[in-house]
């Protein structure tokens, strides 16, 4: 592939260059000449690690499949601008996660996310679910069709980016709205402990949800219970258009949990060891009764809030850190500080510094999974379009209803 | 058979789904899941199956509703009591969530729930949010959920057995002003379908369709009617979505008169569905509305009283339509 | 006179009675009250009346609406604009305390605001919660708030400055989907009657009544259906509540034909209650509705267009009727 | 009056006792036999008050205002139960406040309740308004009137007990919904803040509402937009037939205000001066432009959750401490250990300490209170009931809507 010889970026790493598509070049600006600092960095995020213990004492493979689930996130993102910026045909839209890949990798790394449904962990995600839906181990051929609105897509076509879902690990799925989801989430673990089941619930939430009145009836309920529940709460400074402090009064948003009687943990959301720690600790006190945890991820997300098909660089709806929407609200150079401490590159530094990976491995890993997004894209492609018909399906399980719109 | 109040009738179903499925949940807030009737074993839910699965919350029916939503997701049976003060609390969350999901999902969620939803209209000097009788119109227009409204215990415990089956999610809507109505109801398990109104008398004069709260005045004015020779056929609607077209098309193509009556505010109250139905299908009838007014139902009980639709109005109004 | 958007038509109104008001006040969350039009000052409220006034908040939409309506009761006008994503979560408040406290309170609660709920309806791909056009139900079986939904920047800016002006609480409907729309609209303030049905074209074979975000498209039906020759007095409800009986009485007594076009889910869309007014009060007339189906409208654009009304669906049916 | 000659009742002070009705023989049998632990108690209250130092400094006649408001609440309360057991045409029922007056009138006693509208400070009350209600400066007449449902009643007989209203005094009024006051409130501190006005806005809330959202809500934002608002927090143990502890993971729930970082103060609700001292540092702060507080006053209701027109001792719906209600949630001993620490004998005695009023002026005063809610009631009796046609009206601010009840 062409890209191979025509990298112009410099890195500490050249080998891993290699894989940088020409598309992510601009992106991959924030980065460029950072690489002895994202060493240090994740030298520090090592040290640590050693406090939360868990994860160093993982197995090798297990180790590798989270660096693996990590590189799966970032290519399915990148691919998917790609698709976005070179084919008028693509449709579908996205809330980018690149950025934040370490927390939805880390905590799903502490989850059952296999065998019958009675067993499984469940997941609820955001408007921002790709990151999570990968890590939980949903299917990206099928969901780059699903966001494509295809019929074979991973809910037929009928949920698109903001509704996936997977029943089959565990996926609880994509909400649209900003809160309920958090409070659904705890009736999941009041049904496990009513059944007295090992499982956990897990919601994902940003910082815009500390604000909604349902972030108190989630916490408050699920203390008083003891719920298995467990509140990840993705910081990333922003909801939208505002920076979190102008909807909450406090540097961490953990410390609510106080008035809940129950742990709040910050963890630096770019070292996905340091979330699997947290999440690990969260997971097996939940597991044994003891109730939930609310841990806080401090993150960012590279891109704009949403991406939108056809979308140029320098417009709203667009992806990559266009100067317009950083001139109104993310400063450059907070998006560049941010970006030196790529959570890709602090697993992989990590990974390599612990003797898990070497280089070539890691290279190896990143190429399969660029291959693989590749390949979900084009998949999902060649898939069919929806019968109009079929949108009288799934109001109720059986049947249709009637057709309206003809009189 | 035995006499038995409609809480009774319902804990009765529920008691029985409960003891099939140990896994099943019961949420309440002020409510305790408590009936007795004489001859007949107290039921009491919470002692019976504990606080693990039958758990009373803070005020919360937002949580209540979410959190039944939640359970159903995770793949267990659940049922909220949602007592009538906080039955639009818990709007959002079944008309954005509870509604849509299995669309939103492509038919993958689970959701076999019942949320129990407590309605007044029943007690004068209460005022505006104790005595109002509106949610049947807000949650009948909420696609991918049914909404049933049953007027009688018999009705209340069959529909009760059927929505816990139901995989769909059902807004049950229970008007408290029918608390103290008795009748016999069958002790073991059976279930009346969701989706079938009842007739009740069958008549080729005059249609009459109400539900729920209003039911008992619709009969009262129907015997007060059909004593003065007009044959009346009343029809309780029970299921508000789907709504039962066909029974409803049928009787008015035979009595050409449909008069609707309800609790509910005049404006978009389920009569006007009912008519609307009708009206696309049936030529040359003609049609009223009883109802009560677009207004908050004020505290004193004069004007309380004569607001709220009654036999008297309804036979007023169907001598009017038919005369 | 100059060509604007809804939006800027919306602005100029609201920042006309801010200037005459120096208590009043704006509360929105996403949408920044910013609009500009060529040749127009760019409207920004936020930075014109200061962040005392106009004020972004956190993701709370039902603080929102709280806010503005204790601001009214404290004697200051105020206006929130509810994104489309928020307009259930706020639900609760308007339908059980606005709605309500003039009656409860005897008439004493002072109210002079105004609720801008966004609706959607436009977006195929965002599926479920996200294009969803439902609330024009929900809100209009509200007593004691008048809501209204126009369907052009110049009826947006006229019923924009007299909700403003009302002392009632209003739910001002804002389709979303109209939000490219322009037209030519006065500069200087206007008002237009919060109760009244538009008659946007005369005719004597058949009544379109639509509202909203459909309206578009009852009017390419229209004009197509006059082009062959039918005669259609097209009707824009804009008010949803109070509902303007009187105009639509009037246009069926005369057409004897009525299609009624929502893309508000059909069981209880605003067209069932419009039917039911007239069948009440016109003998022997011929009725049909066009709706979405009682479905959340799915993903994939292949269905949700199919799924929402739009002029073919119009035409074909007001010929199936008339014919 | 017989009863001032059948008193059986033995109190350290018994020229006050010649006031008790035999209604309330019951009731006061709890503080028989307690004035000793009454006064030592009121002693020990008193010495708190020394550290909030506001109620001290205050004018005779302003402390004796706070009295004569108590003793007002509580005879008219004491009114009602008579008229409730012995008048069968008596149709009102009530949320009775007795065991509370302290918190309603130390707090109103902070406000400014008469000028024209735009200078009063607002009041939230709850679905147990009465005493707020009379703290703030309703008539009590009109209000026995309104909560018998009569045409001439504070709102015409559209609001009955749990709606009352009266905005010449500011008191915005009662509210039956748990929660939605709260936020509401906020919004006329908004108001407030947005017209450069010093006016403050308070809601007064009990245990039950901790747990709802609107908790969250209301004290997230006003926080953050400094907003002249004030949360009073009736702890009174419990919400309808749960103790607060059901709800809430803390036991001062005060201690929830640190999430929002405002001050979250505890207070004695039994003693008028300390809860005036509390509410007094918040109006302060809150009109100086520094934002709201949390202020959770620990008190106790005497009578059931409610009480209902023709009531029976020992059934749900009646007032007293009826036995089948204690003992299926509030124990016997609880009950009267609060008993012990009355709201009027703290204050009266505390002023008597004080050298601002005598015993004979004490008593004057509350034979003067009783007066007037027995011709209150007498009034109401009188007063024309609701022509059923108005029902019509106030629906819009103009106009009637139609009538549909009749076809
Ligand atoms: C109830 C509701 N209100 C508003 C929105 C619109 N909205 C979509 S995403 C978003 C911001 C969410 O911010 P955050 O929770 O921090 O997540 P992030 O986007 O940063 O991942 C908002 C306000 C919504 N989806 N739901
Ligand atoms: C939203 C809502 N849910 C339920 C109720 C029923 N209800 C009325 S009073 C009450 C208990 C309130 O307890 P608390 O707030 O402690 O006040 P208290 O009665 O002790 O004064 C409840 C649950 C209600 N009024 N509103
Ligand atoms: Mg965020
Ligand atoms: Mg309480």
């Amino acid at each position: 592939m062409s890209e191979l010889e025509h990298d112009e970026v410099s890195r500490e790493t050249p080998e891993s260059d290699q894989i940088a598509s020409p598309s992510r070049r601009t992106f991959l600006k924030g980065v460029a000449g950072a690489g002895a600092a994202v060493s240090l960095i994740s030298k520090g995020a090592w040290a640590n690690g050693e406090i939360g213990f868990w994860a160093k004492d993982l197995p090798n493979d297990k180790l590798t499949e989270m660096f693996r689930t990590i590189v799966r996130i970032r290519w399915h993102e990148r691919t998917m601008v790609d698709k976005m910026i070179t084919d008028p045909k693509y449709r579908g839209y996205n809330h980018f996660y690149a950025g934040q890949e370490a927390v939805a990798t880390g905590v799903c790394a502490a989850l059952n996310n296999k065998g019958p449904f009675d067993q499984l962990d469940l997941v609820y995600s955001t408007h921002r679910p790709t990151g999570h839906a990968i890590a939980k181990g949903v299917d990206m051929k099928k969901m780059a069709a699903e966001n494509d609105f295809r019929a074979t897509g991973l809910n037929g076509g009928y949920a698109g980016e903001m509704h996936l879902s997977d029943k089959s690990c565990g996926f609880i799925g994509a909400d649209g709205m900003i809160g309920p989801g958090h409070v659904i989430a705890t009736g999941s673990a009041f049904a496990f402990r009513a059944r007295g089941s090992k499982q956990v619930s897990v919601v994902f939430g940003g910082d815009g949800t500390y604000a909604t009145p349902h972030f108190h009836a989630a916490l408050n309920n699920a203390a008083l219970l003891q719920l298995p529940f467990i509140y990840v709460l993705e910081n990333n400074l922003y909801h939208q258009y505002a920076h979190y402090s102008y909807s909450c009064p406090m540097k961490d948003i953990a410390d609510a949990a106080r008035t809940y009687r129950i742990p709040g943990v910050v963890v630096d959301g770019q070292d996905v060891f340091q979330v699997y720690n947290a999440a690990k600790t969260a997971v097996d006190r939940a597991r044994a009764g003891e109730g939930p945890t609310l841990i806080e991820a401090k993150t960012y997300r590279y891109y704009n809030h949403w991406g939108a098909p056809g979308a140029e660089a320098g417009q709203l709806g667009a992806f990559g850190y266009d100067p317009l929407a950083i001139s109104s609200f993310r400063p450059e150079r907070e998006v560049r500080a941010w970006m030196q401490r790529d959570p890709v590159d602090i697993c992989r530094n990590t990974l390599i510094n612990w003797g898990v990976l070497t280089r070539a491995q890691a290279d190896e890993i990143e190429a399969a999974a660029k291959k693989e997004a590749i390949e979900a894209f084009a998949w999902a492609d060649q898939q069919p379009f929806c019968k109009p018909e079929d949108g009288l399906k799934n109001v109720f399980v059986e049947g249709v209803v009637p057709a309206r719109q003809f009189g | 058979m035995a006499k038995k109040s409609w809480m009774y009738a319902v804990l009765e179903a529920v008691q029985y789904e409960m003891r099939q499925d140990k896994n099943m949940i019961w949420i309440f807030e002020l409510t305790p899941p408590v009936a007795s009737t004489p001859g007949l074993p107290v039921i009491n839910l919470e002692k019976e199956f504990g606080r693990k699965r039958v758990v009373n919350t803070g005020i919360d029916e937002n949580w209540m509703a979410s959190c039944v939503l939640g359970a159903g997701l995770a793949g267990s049976k659940a049922v909220t009591y949602i007592p009538y003060q906080g039955n639009c609390m818990c709007f959002q969350v079944i008309q954005n969530h509870a509604g849509k999901l299995r669309s939103m999902t492509g038919g993958v969620a689970s959701m076999p729930i019942v949320f129990l939803l407590e309605m007044t209209g029943q007690t004068p000097g209460f005022a505006g949010q104790h005595s109002d009788y509106e949610i049947d119109t807000y949650y009948a227009h909420i696609p991918g959920v049914k909404t049933v409204v049953p007027s009688t215990p018999t009705d209340a415990k069959g529909m009760m057995a059927a929505a816990i089956r139901d995989p769909n999610p059902v807004c049950y809507l229970y008007p408290a002003g029918l608390r103290e109505m008795m009748e016999d109801v069958p002790n073991e398990q059976f279930t009346t379908p969701l989706d079938k109104a009842a007739v009740r008398t069958t008549g080729s004069d005059i249609t009459i369709v109400g539900s729920g709260g209003g039911m008992p005045e619709v009969l009262k004015a129907t015997e007060a009617l059909q004593k003065q020779g007009m044959k009346v056929e009343a029809i309780d609607l029970r299921s508000l979505k789907p709504m039962d077209t066909e029974t409803l098309v049928k009787s008015v193509q035979k009595t050409k008169h449909l008069l609707t009556v309800d609790q509910s505010y005049y404006t978009l109250c389920p009569g006007a569905e009912v008519i609307a139905r009708v009206a696309e299908n049936v030529r040359g009838a003609r049609f009223k509305r009883v109802a009560f007014p677009d207004a908050p139902p004020p505290a004193s009980p004069e004007m309380f009283l004569w607001m709220r639709p009654n036999a008297d109005h309804i036979v007023a109004a169907a001598k009017k339509l038919v005369g």
